[in-house]
C-alpha cells in the first residue's frame, strides 16, 4: 500500500553545509514503505519538481516527504505539484530540516542524524495520510446588519450597492444611532444629522435593504455562509402599512412625561412617540410599559384620534426567520451614566451632564433649540467645565482604556460653547490630548487658540454645590499639582465610552468573542481587525472598540468589503483538516457516547448532534458531530474527547502516535 | 561513557511555536540538537497520553509550546490546554512523575531567540536530570514480565 | 425503612415505575443491588449503612430495557452521579425517578433532577480531613517515594476494570482502553500497561469524579485508586472552583477554562 | 477412623527447608500475612509472617503458570527480513508453591487440561514441569468455600506434590505425593522425621452446598433459562471473578513495540468483558451480561467436563469475595440446583 | 505439530498482492522456511492467524486450494487494526502465520455428487478454496453450480477467476448483484442472492450444497435450500467467531460446547440446528 517518496532538498547550501543530505536520502530509503529516496540541489525549482512528479507517476507513489524548509514557506508548492502528478495534495507534507535543523545547528553527525529522524517522522506520518477533499459550502447571498448606527449604515448601503440583500435589524423605533443625537461633528463641524439623515432615508428606500426596526436578534445557527437568524420583531402596536405617520396620535397622549431617550432625558416624550422628528422610519410606537392603555387597560385616545385606524393593542411580538450569508455586527457603544461618578455628583445635581447630554443641548433640534442653557433652571452658563476622562484610563473604576473620542469632541463642545456663549469661559481638565487624527490637532489646538478654551492639565477629585454653583475642585499637574477650584455654572463629563449594554448577551447568541470589557474581539488585532472568530461575522464601529464617526465608517466599508468578498463565491472552499467524529458498525454506530462535553471546548460551536436513526425514524443514538464547514481544525475537541471518538484529519490519532515513534527512532 | 545526550520531543502547534522555530532558523541561532519538533495544529489537540507515550517511547524530556494567552489563532486552545496540563501535571506529580522533564511553554511566532533559549535550558536541565532510568524501568519490566 | 417499602410498592403498583433499583440482604451479611419490578418484591428491600454501591452505575448500562421508567434508591454520592450524568445527557429525566436518602436515612422524592440539584447545593460538599489526610500523606513524600509507592501499587493491578465497570461515570461504551488504533494505552498489565490504564482513568474522570470511592471499594485487590481522582477533585476546586455532580448546567472544569487560570510552570 | 504414616516436618525446621529450598535455585511462593489480610508472596526465607492458617487469598497462584502478562517472544524486522527470538525456556524460573489449599492445588488439573487440549501450550506446561505444589490442608473455612460441593475435600492432596497438615503442636504431618514433592523430600531428609496421626481431626469441615453431578445435568438444556438474566442484573461487567479465579484461561494476545521490533504477549482476558467476543463487523454474539454470565457458569460447569473431562470450578470462594456486587457463585448454583428442569 | 511452539507464527513472504475490490486484496504468501514448507499442508474449510508484527493477529480462512502447492493465499478485507496493517504491506514485506486451525469441508465424501456453491460478498475466500479444490478433482463431480452475489459490481472478489469459471463449460456460474449495485454493461442478475437461488432452483438430487457468506444471508438461504429439498445433513457452510489462538484455549469463539476453532469452521446445516445461537 504505502510507497512513499522522500525527496532531500540541499537548498543550495542552505541545507547541505550542515546535513549530509546524501546519507538522508540514502538511510530514509531504508525505511519500510519508502520506494524512492533522492536528494538534490533545489527541490523547490522546475527541475526539482518536475522530478518529484515523475517519481509520482513513475513509481506509482502513495505519499510524497520533501525534506527542505519550512511548510510554512513551500507546502503549498510541493503539495500543488504533487496535485499536478495525480497525487492528492494532502498526501505530501514537509519535513523541515532546514529552519528546524540545518540552520540552527553545527555541521556533525548528530545533525545529519536529527535530519534523518526528521524525515522518518514525516514519513510515517504521510503512511497514515488519507487524501483529503477541499470542502466546499454553499453562500446564501444575503447579509445582516445588527445595529442602525452609522457603522450599520455605511456597511448596509455598501453591501446593497453591490448588488446583494440586506437586512438590517435596529433595537431602536428609529435608525441613525448616536450619531443622529450630535449635534455637530469633529474636526469639520458639519451638522450630523444634515449628513446622516439623507443615508438613513437611503436605508429605507434602499430596493436591496429590508428595515427592522424595534427588533432584536433572537437567536443566530449554521455557518459562514449559511446562517438561520431569528429575528424578534417588537410589537409596535401600529399597524405601519397605515400609518401615514401624520403624527396626530403624538399629540393627544395624555402620557406626557418620560424622558426622551433620544434627549438622553432633556426633554419628555409621549407614551406613543416617534424618537425624533426625522426617524427612519418615522412612525410612531407604544411604548407598553408607560401607555395608560397597557398598564390599565382603558385609554385608546391614539386609536380613537388616527385617521387611519393603524393602532394595533393587540399586536404581538412577531419572530421572523431569515437566512443570511453574513453577519455585521455594528451594535455601537454606550457612555457611562450616573452613578458611576459619585464624586462628581453626576446624578445629583442637575448641572452636572454628561457628554452626549451636551450634544442635545448644543443642538439645534435639542430641548433648548440650540442654545446652551442649563438643565436645573435654564440660564445660560458663563462659566462652563468639561472633564475629559471621565472614568476612562481609570483602573481603579475598571476601565484601563482610553475612550478615544472625548479629547475631541470634548474640544468641539468647548469651541460650540463659545460660539454660543461668547463671554463664558470654557475650562478643560484633561489628562493628555489625544488628537492624532487628520486635522484633529489642528482642531484641538483652535479651540485653545482661537476659541480661548482654558486646559488644565489634572484631574478633578469632586465637585460639589455652592451657593448655587458647582464647585469643581482639582488639580494643576503642570503647577505642581496645585489644587485649582473652579466655581462652574455646569460641567460637562466626558464619560467613559462602554460596550453597549446588550453586547455580552449578542455575543454570546451570536457565539462570537468579547473581551473583558464586552467589546466585540476582532479575530486579529492588526490583520483582521473586521472579522471575528466566528467566520462570517464582521464588525464595523463602536461594538469593538469606542470609534469616531470616520472611522466607524471606514471600518464599516471594511466590513462590507469582508462581506462582498465572501459574496463574490457561490461556494466556499475550505481548509478539509476538520474534526470528525468517527462513525462504526452496527450497533455502535460511533463510539461517540454523546456526552457533548466537546460542545463547551469547541471556539466556533462547530459540534451539532446528530441523531442515529433506524429505517422506521426511531432515534437509536445521538452523537455529536462536528460540521466541517464550521470546524476550524484547532483539534482541542480531539484531545477532550475520553474515547477517542473525534479525530482531526491531518493530525489523526494513528499520525501523531506514529510520529512519536518515529521521532524516538523506536520504529 | 559518551555525555548523556537526553531525547527530546516537542509538541508545538502550527501557528505560534512552530512559526517561532522557524524564525529562530531563519535568524540562524544555534540550539541543541536533542530535541525534534511533532507539529500540531494547536496546542488543544495535545492529548495527555502523547507525553506519557513519549516517555514510553524513551524520551528523557519534553517541550510543550504554544501560543501565548490570548493569541491562539483559534481563540482559545491554548487556554483549555493550560486548564488541562495544569491538572495533568498534578496528576503526574501526584503519581512521582518527575514533571521537571516537561518544559511546557508560551513561544510566540516572534521569538526566535526564546525558543532557542528553551530548548537549551530544558535540554541542559535534563542533562542534570539524566536519563529518565525510573520511566525506562517501568517500561522495560513489560518485556521482563514473569519470564524468570 | 417501611417507608421505603411502601413508596417502593405504590409506585410499582400504579405503573409510576417498572423497575426500581435499590438494595436488598446479599450473602455473608453484604448488602447488594437489587431490581425490583413488582410489588410483593418490594419487601425484600432495604437500606443501611452497608448500602454503599453507587447504584447511579445501572442507569447507564443500557441493560436496563428501553422506555421503562426506573426509580433509583439515591444515597447522596448516587444523586451527585445522576446530576453529572445528566449535564452529560446520559440520563432522560422522564425516565428516572430519583428517591433520595438523606444522610440521616429520611427518603426525599426529588420531582425532576433540578430538584436533586438544589438539595445537593445545600449539603455540606467539603472534603473530609480524613479525605484530606489521605491525600497529604502522599502529598508528603518525595518525588521518588511517591513514584515507588504507586509502582508497587499499580504493579498489582490485573486489569480486572472493576473500577471501571464500578464508576457511573465510566459509561464509554468503548473504552480507550479498548481503542487499538493506535493503541493508546498498553493492554496487558503489566506496570506500564497499569500505569497508563489509571492516569487515563483518572484524567478522564479528573472534574467529573464525584468521590463515591466505589472504584477502591470494588478493586478485589483494594488499589487506592480513589486517591488519584480525589487528588485531582481537590486540586480542580482550589484552581477552578469547580466540583463535580453540584450542577445541571455548568460546563465541567475541563471544558472551559478562564483566561486568568493562575499556574506556576508554564515558561 | 484409620491412623495413618505421615512424615513428621517440625515448625522449627521451617526456616532450613527454606533456606535449602532458596539455595537450590527454586523461588518460593508462600502466604504471607499483611495487615489483616494474607497473600502469596515470593520470599527466600522462613518467618513467621508465613501464614499457615489463613482462609483463603485474594488471588490464586494461577499467575506463576500462567502469568497475567506473558511474553511469548520477541520481533525484529526490516524492509526484507524477519526474524523471531524465542524465550529460553530452559531459564524459566523453579518454583516452590508453599502452602496452597487443596482447592487451589486442584486448579492446576483443569489449567493442565487446557493448555494440553490437542496443542501443547509449551509455556505454561514448561512452567507447571517446573512447579512443585506444596499443598496445605485447611484448618478453618469461611462461607464463601465450597470445595466439598465440587468434590474437593479440605484435605485432598490431588494436585500437590507435597501435601502438609498442621498438627495440634503446630508441626506439619507430611505426605509424599509425587515424584516431585519426593526430590524435595530427597533434598532435605534430614529435616523431616516419622509420626503417625490422623490428619482429618485437624482438618475443617466445609459443609457440602450443592451436588455438582445434579448441578451438571441441570445445566443441559438451560440455555434458554430465564435465571441468567436474573441472577446478572446486578452484574456491572468487570472481571474481577475471572482474574482472582485459578482455573480461568481466558487470554488476549497483543502485540507490544513498533513494526521493527516488539513482542507478542499473552495476557488474561475474561469472558465477562463486553468486547470480549465482539466481531470486527460490530455484531457480537454474547452481547449481553447475562449472556457472559451464562458462559462463564455453563463453561466451567458444563462444557469443561463435556470436552475435557474436567470441572472448571475448585470451590474456592474467590469470585464471590471479590465480587463488587455480591454475585456469590455458590448461592447462584444452588438456584440453578433447585430450578425445576426445563422440559 | 510441527511447530513446538504453537504460538509461533511461520514467517511467510508476501509473494503476490492482489486488488479484488475496495478494501479487499488477496495476499499469495511463501513460506521463507523450506522445512517448514515441506513439513505444512492443510485441508479446504481450514484457517489460519495470520499476523503483523507491532499490531497483532487476525484470523481468516486458507483461501487457496490445497491442491496449488508452494503457497497459500489469504483474501481479507480492511475492517480492524490488523487487516488495515496487512493492507499496507507490500509484496516481499514479510508476515506472520499460524495454522492451519479446524476441520475441513469432507470433500472426499462428496464424490460422485453434484455440487452447489453458494456464496455472498466477502465470504467466497473459504468458498474459493474448496471451490478449487473440487475443480482440480472435476472428474471426482457431477454439475457444478456457482452462485455468487455482492453488493455491487465493483465488491465482486476474484474478477479474474469468475471470468474463468464462466468460460468453463464443466462450470455453470450465476453471479448476481444487490438491486442498485449494477452497472450498465453488467450481464448477471440482479437481486439477492437468495432470491436469485430461488429462481435459479438447482435440482437437490444428490446434491451438496455448500453456503458461505453474511449471517443474514445465510439465515434467508437454508430455508430455501431445504424447500429446493436439500437435506440439511448436505448443506454445509463455516462459522466464523472471534478468535484469538485459534486451538481452543482462549475462550472466545466456543458456541455452546462446539468450538469453531476446533470443531469448525465448516458444519452441516444439521449441526448447526444443534448448536445455541451464540455465533
Amino acid at each position: 500500500m504505502a510507497r512513499i517518496g522522500v525527496f532531500v532538498c540541499h537548498c543550495g547550501e542552505n541545507i547541505s553545509a550542515t546535513v549530509d543530505c546524501g546519507k538522508v536520502a540514502q538511510v530514509t530509503s531504508d525505511i519500510p514503505g519508502v520506494v524512492v529516496s533522492v536528494d538534490y540541489k533545489y527541490m523547490c525549482s522546475d527541475p526539482g519538481q518536475t522530478m518529484i512528479k515523475e517519481y509520482i507517476e513513475k513509481e506509482k507513489l502513495t505519499g510524497v516527504v520533501v525534506a527542505a524548509c519550512s511548510p510554512r514557506m513551500h507546502e503549498p508548492t510541493f503539495r500543488r505539484a504533487c496535485g499536478e502528478a495525480g497525487l492528492n495534495p494532502f498526501l505530501c507534507e514537509m519535513a523541515n530540516v532546514r529552519e528546524h535543523c540545518s540552520w540552527v545547528h553545527d555541521k556533525n553527525d548528530v545533525t545529519t542524524d536529527k535530519a534523518i529522524d526528521i524525515v522518518r517522522t514525516l514519513v510515517e506520518k504521510v503512511k497514515r495520510n488519507e487524501p483529503l477533499m477541499p470542502i466546499k459550502v454553499p453562500v446564501t447571498k444575503t447579509a445582516l446588519v445588527i445595529g442602525g448606527g452609522v457603522a450599520g449604515i455605511q456597511s448596509a448601503l455598501d453591501i446593497a450597492n453591490c448588488g446583494h440583500k440586506v437586512i438590517m435589524v435596529e433595537k431602536e423605533p428609529s435608525i441613525g444611532g448616536h450619531m443622529s443625537q450630535l449635534s455637530e461633528t469633529f474636526p469639520t463641524l458639519d451638522c450630523s444629522q444634515c449628513i446622516l439623515t439623507p443615508r438613513m432615508v437611503e436605508v429605507a428606500q434602499h430596493p436591496n435593504i429590508t428595515l427592522y426596526t424595534y427588533a432584536e436578534v433572537e437567536s443566530l445557527d449554521g455557518f459562514i455562509g449559511n446562517f438561520k437568524v431569528k429575528i424578534r420583531k417588537k410589537a409596535k402596536s401600529l399597524d405601519e402599512k397605515l400609518c401615514t405617520g401624520c403624527g396626530l396620535c403624538c399629540t393627544k397622549c395624555p402620557v406626557k412625561n418620560i424622558p426622551s431617550e433620544f434627549d438622553q432625558g432633556l426633554s419628555n416624550r409621549r407614551a406613543i412617540y416617534v424618537p425624533f422628528p426625522q426617524a427612519v422610519p418615522n412612525k410612531p410606537v407604544i411604548d407598553k410599559e408607560h401607555c395608560t392603555y397597557y398598564i390599565k387597560g382603558k385609554c385608546k385616545v391614539c386609536e380613537i384620534v388616527c385617521p387611519t385606524k393603524a393602532i394595533r393593542f393587540d399586536q404581538e411580538d412577531e419572530i421572523i426567520e431569515v437566512e443570511v450569508g453574513a453577519l455585521v455586527l455594528a451594535t455601537g457603544f454606550d457612555i457611562k451614566r450616573a452613578n458611576f461618578f459619585p464624586e462628581y455628583g453626576y446624578g445629583k445635581y442637575k448641572d452636572v451632564i454628561d457628554g452626549l447630554q451636551f450634544e442635545r443641548i448644543a443642538s439645534a433640534s435639542g430641548p433648548t433649540l440650540g442654545e446652551i442653557r442649563r438643565p436645573s433652571d435654564g440660564q445660560i452658563p458663563k462659566k462652563i467645565v468639561f472633564l475629559a476622562c471621565a472614568g476612562s484610563r481609570d483602573p481603579a473604576k475598571g476601565i484601563e482604556y482610553c475612550s478615544k473620542i472625548c479629547c475631541m469632541y470634548t474640544a468641539k463642545h468647548a469651541i460650540l460653547y463659545k460660539h454660543k456663549v461668547h463671554d463664558g469661559t470654557a475650562y478643560i481638565f484633561y489628562m493628555d490630548i489625544r488628537a492624532a487624527g487628520k486635522n484633529y490637532d489642528e482642531f484641538t489646538r483652535r479651540a485653545i487658540e482661537e476659541d480661548g478654551a482654558k486646559y488644565i492639565r489634572g484631574r478633578v477629585s469632586r465637585i460639589y454645590e455652592r451657593d448655587g454653583k458647582l464647585i469643581v475642585v482639582g488639580a494643576d499637574t503642570l503647577m505642581n499639582a496645585k489644587t485649582v477650584e473652579i466655581e462652574a455654572d455646569m460641567v460637562v463629563l466626558a464619560t467613559a465610552g462602554v460596550a453597549s449594554p446588550g453586547a455580552e448577551e449578542l455575543a454570546q447568541k451570536l457565539h462570537v468573542s468579547y473581551d473583558q470589557h464586552k467589546f466585540f474581539a476582532e479575530a486579529h488585532p492588526k490583520l483582521r481587525p473586521v472579522e471575528t472568530n466566528t467566520a462570517g461575522i464582521f464588525l464595523a464601529g463602536a461594538c469593538q472598540n469606542v470609534k469616531d464617526i470616520p472611522e466607524s465608517v471606514a471600518q464599516a466599508s471594511g466590513a462590507a468589503v469582508k462581506v462582498c468578498g465572501l459574496f463574490s463565491n457561490d461556494e466556499l472552499t475550505r481548509d478539509p483538516s476538520v474534526a470528525v467524529v468517527n462513525r462504526t458498525a452496527p450497533p455502535l454506530f460511533s463510539t461517540c457516547v454523546g456526552c457533548f462535553l466537546c460542545q463547551s471546548v469547541c471556539p466556533y460551536q462547530a459540534i451539532e448532534k446528530e441523531e442515529i436513526k433506524s429505517r422506521d425514524g426511531k432515534i437509536l443514538k445521538t452523537i455529536a458531530f462536528v460540521n466541517p464547514s464550521v470546524c476550524q481544525g484547532c483539534g482541542t475537541c480531539v484531545a477532550l474527547c475520553r474515547s477517542k471518538s473525534i479525530d482531526i484529519l491531518g493530525y489523526t490519532h494513528k499520525q501523531v502516535y506514529a510520529e512519536v515513534d518515529a521521532l524516538l527512532n523506536t520504529l | 561513557m559518551n555525555e548523556f545526550e537526553p531525547k527530546v520531543v516537542a509538541f508545538v502547534c502550527n501557528w505560534c511555536t512552530y512559526a517561532g522555530a522557524d524564525l529562530t532558523g531563519t535568524s540562524r541561532i544555534k540550539y541543541a540538537p536533542n530535541v525534534k519538533i511533532i507539529r500540531f495544529p494547536c496546542t488543544g489537540r495535545i492529548d495527555f497520553m502523547l507525553i506519557l507515550k513519549a516517555f514510553a517511547k524513551g524520551a528523557d524530556g519534553i517541550i510543550i509550546s504554544g501560543c501565548h494567552p490570548n493569541d491562539c489563532h483559534y481563540t482559545s486552545g491554548n487556554f483549555h490546554a493550560k486548564r488541562r496540563w495544569m491538572v495533568f501535571r498534578t496528576m503526574l506529580d501526584f503519581l512521582g512523575v518527575d514533571v521537571n522533564r516537561i518544559t511546557f511553554s508560551w513561544v510566540s511566532a516572534a521569538e526566535g531567540a526564546r525558543w532557542a533559549e528553551i530548548v537549551n535550558t530544558t535540554v541542559d536541565g535534563i542533562k542534570k536530570l539524566g536519563p529518565y532510568d525510573n520511566y525506562r524501568k517501568m517500561v522495560n519490566e513489560e518485556t521482563e514480565v514473569n519470564n524468570g | 425503612m417501611d417507608k421505603l417499602k411502601q413508596l417502593a410498592k405504590e409506585l410499582l403498583s400504579n405503573n409510576q415505575v417498572q423497575i426500581i433499583v435499590g438494595y436488598e440482604e446479599g450473602t455473608v451479611g453484604k448488602a447488594r443491588p437489587a431490581f425490583i419490578s413488582s410489588p410483593d418484591q418490594a419487601d425484600t428491600l432495604i437500606y443501611d449503612e452497608r448500602c454503599i454501591h453507587n447504584l447511579a452505575v445501572y442507569l447507564t448500562q443500557h441493560k436496563l430495557p428501553g422506555n421503562t421508567k426506573i426509580a433509583v434508591i439515591a444515597s447522596f454520592p448516587v444523586m451527585k452521579s445522576i446530576i453529572t450524568l445528566a449535564s452529560e445527557k446520559q440520563l432522560d429525566e422522564n425516565f428516572i425517578k430519583v428517591i433520595g436518602i438523606s444522610k440521616d436515612n429520611n427518603i426525599i422524592e426529588f420531582k425532576d433532577f433540578a430538584d436533586i440539584e438544589r438539595y445537593i447545593n445545600q449539603q455540606d460538599l467539603s472534603f473530609t480531613p480524613e479525605e484530606q489526610a489521605l491525600i497529604d500523606k502522599i502529598d508528603a513524600m518525595s518525588m521518588e517515594e511517591r513514584w515507588e509507592y504507586w509502582q508497587n501499587e499499580f504493579s498489582r493491578c490485573f486489569k480486572c476494570y472493576a473500577c471501571r465497570s464500578a464508576c457511573p461515570m465510566c459509561y464509554c461504551t468503548l473504552c480507550i482502553t479498548d481503542f487499538n488504533q493506535p493503541q493508546w494505552v498498553s493492554v496487558p498489565s503489566h506496570k506500564l500497561g497499569n500505569f497508563e490504564w489509571h492516569i487515563n482513568r483518572a484524567m478522564h474522570l479528573a472534574g467529573r469524579c464525584i468521590g463515591c470511592d466505589e472504584c477502591s471499594r470494588a478493586c478485589p485487590l483494594d488499589l487506592p485508586i480513589n486517591l488519584l481522582t480525589k487528588k485531582l477533585s481537590m486540586d480542580i476546586q482550589k484552581q477552578f472552583g469547580y466540583s463535580a455532580g453540584q450542577s445541571l448546567t455548568e460546563p465541567y472544569a475541563l471544558s472551559t477554562y478562564k483566561p486568568d487560570d493562575k499556574e506556576t510552570f508554564i515558561r | 477412623m484409620a491412623t495413618e504414616n505421615y512424615k513428621l516436618l517440625k515448625k522449627e525446621s521451617l526456616p532450613a527447608l527454606f533456606d535449602k529450598l532458596t539455595a537450590s535455585g527454586k523461588t518460593i511462593y508462600a502466604p504471607v500475612k499483611n495487615g489483616e489480610k494474607t497473600e502469596f508472596d515470593v520470599v527466600t526465607k522462613y518467618s513467621n509472617d508465613i501464614n499457615d492458617e489463613y482462609i483463603q487469598t485474594v488471588q490464586s497462584l494461577k499467575g506463576t503458570v500462567f502469568p497475567k502478562v506473558e511474553k511469548l517472544f520477541d520481533y525484529k524486522s526490516d524492509k526484507t527480513d524477519t526474524s523471531i527470538q524465542e524465550p529460553d525456556f530452559s531459564k524459566f524460573p523453579q518454583n516452590v508453591l508453599w502452602g496452597l489449599h487443596p482447592c487451589d492445588a486442584a486448579a492446576f488439573r483443569p489449567l493442565d487440561a487446557t493448555f494440553r487440549w490437542d496443542y501443547d501450550d509449551k509455556y505454561f506446561l514448561t512452567r507447571m514441569k517446573l512447579t512443585t505444589v506444596v499443598g496445605l490442608s485447611c484448618s478453618k473455612h469461611d462461607d464463601y468455600c465450597f470445595c466439598t460441593s465440587v468434590d474437593i475435600s479440605p484435605a485432598s492432596s490431588d494436585g500437590s506434590d507435597i501435601m502438609l497438615t498442621k498438627n495440634k503442636a503446630g508441626d506439619y504431618l507430611v505426605e509424599i505425593v509425587t515424584e516431585k514433592g519426593q526430590e524435595v523430600y530427597d533434598m532435605a531428609k534430614e529435616l523431616f522425621g516419622e509420626i503417625s496421626d490422623d490428619k482429618e481431626s485437624y482438618i475443617t469441615d466445609v459443609p457440602k452446598k450443592f451436588d455438582l453431578n445434579e448441578l451438571n445435568k441441570n445445566l443441559d438444556g438451560s440455555f434458554e433459562a430465564p435465571y441468567w438474566l436474573a441472577q446478572s442484573m446486578r452484574c456491572i461487567g468487570c472481571g474481577a471473578c475471572a482474574y482472582v479465579c485459578p482455573t480461568c484461561t481466558c487470554f488476549d494476545l497483543q502485540d507490544e513495540g513498533a513494526a521493527n521490533k516488539g513482542s507478542r504477549i499473552k495476557c488474561w482476558d475474561s469472558c465477562g468483558f463486553g468486547h470480549f467476543t465482539l466481531h470486527t463487523s460490530g455484531h457480537n454474539p454474547r452481547e449481553t451480561q447475562s449472556q457472559r454470565w451464562r458462559q462463564r457458569i455453563l463453561h466451567k460447569f458444563s462444557y469443561m467436563p463435556d470436552r475435557i473431562k474436567v470441572f472448571g470450578c475448585m470451590g474456592c470462594g474467590r469470585c464471590s469475595r471479590a465480587c463488587p456486587v455480591d454475585m456469590n457463585i455458590s448461592e447462584n448454583l444452588i438456584k440453578i440446583m433447585e430450578e425445576p428442569k426445563n422440559e | 505439530m510441527s511447530n513446538p511452539n504453537i504460538y509461533k507464527p511461520y514467517l511467510m513472504k508476501i509473494d503476490k498482492v492482489t486488488e479484488e475490490a475496495p478494501f479487499v486484496k488477496t495476499f499469495r504468501l511463501k513460506f521463507t522456511n523450506e522445512e517448514d514448507a515441506a513439513k505444512f499442508n492443510f485441508k479446504a474449510g481450514q484457517f489460519g492467524e495470520y499476523s503483523v508484527a507491532g499490531e497483532g493477529e487476525s484470523t481468516f480462512c486458507v483461501a487457496s486450494s490445497p491442491t496449488r502447492d508452494g503457497y497459500i493465499e489469504c483474501t481479507f478485507r480492511e475492517t480492524g487494526r490488523v487487516t488495515s496493517a496487512l493492507a499496507g504491506k507490500e509484496e516481499g514485506e514479510i508476515i506472520g502465520f499460524r495454522g492451519p486451525y479446524g476441520n475441513t469441508f469432507p470433500i472426499d465424501e462428496w464424490k460422485g455428487k453434484n455440487l452447489l456453491f453458494i456464496a455472498g460478498g466477502i465470504a467466497l475466500p473459504p468458498m474459493r478454496c474448496v471451490i478449487w479444490n473440487c475443480l482440480d478433482l472435476r472428474e471426482n463431480f457431477k454439475d457444478f453450480t456457482i452462485v455468487y452475489g455482492a453488493k455491487t459490481v465493483n465488491d465482486l472478489v476474484y474478477k479474474h477467476e469468475l471470468k474463468e469459471w464462466e468460460e468453463r463449460p464443466d462450470v455453470k456460474l450465476i453471479t448476481t448483484v444487490d438491486p442498485g449495485g449494477e452497472t450498465p454493461d453488467w450481464k448477471g442478475e440482479i437481486g439477492f442472492v437468495p432470491t436469485v437461488l430461488e429462481k435459479a432452483a438447482p435440482s437437490a438430487d444428490n446434491t451438496i450444497a455448500i453456503v458461505c457468506g453474511p449471517p443474514i444471508m445465510i439465515k434467508y438461504t437454508f430455508p430455501i435450500l431445504e424447500k429446493l429439498g436439500f437435506k440439511d445433513t448436505d448443506i454445509f457452510t463455516t462459522l466464523e467467531n472471534r478468535m484469538k489462538c485459534g486451538f481452543g484455549k482462549c475462550g472466545r469463539c466456543n458456541v455452546g460446547k462446539v468450538y469453531i476453532c476446533k470443531d469448525g469452521p465448516v458444519f452441516t446445516y444439521a449441526a448447526l440446528k444443534q448448536l445455541p445461537a451464540e455465533y
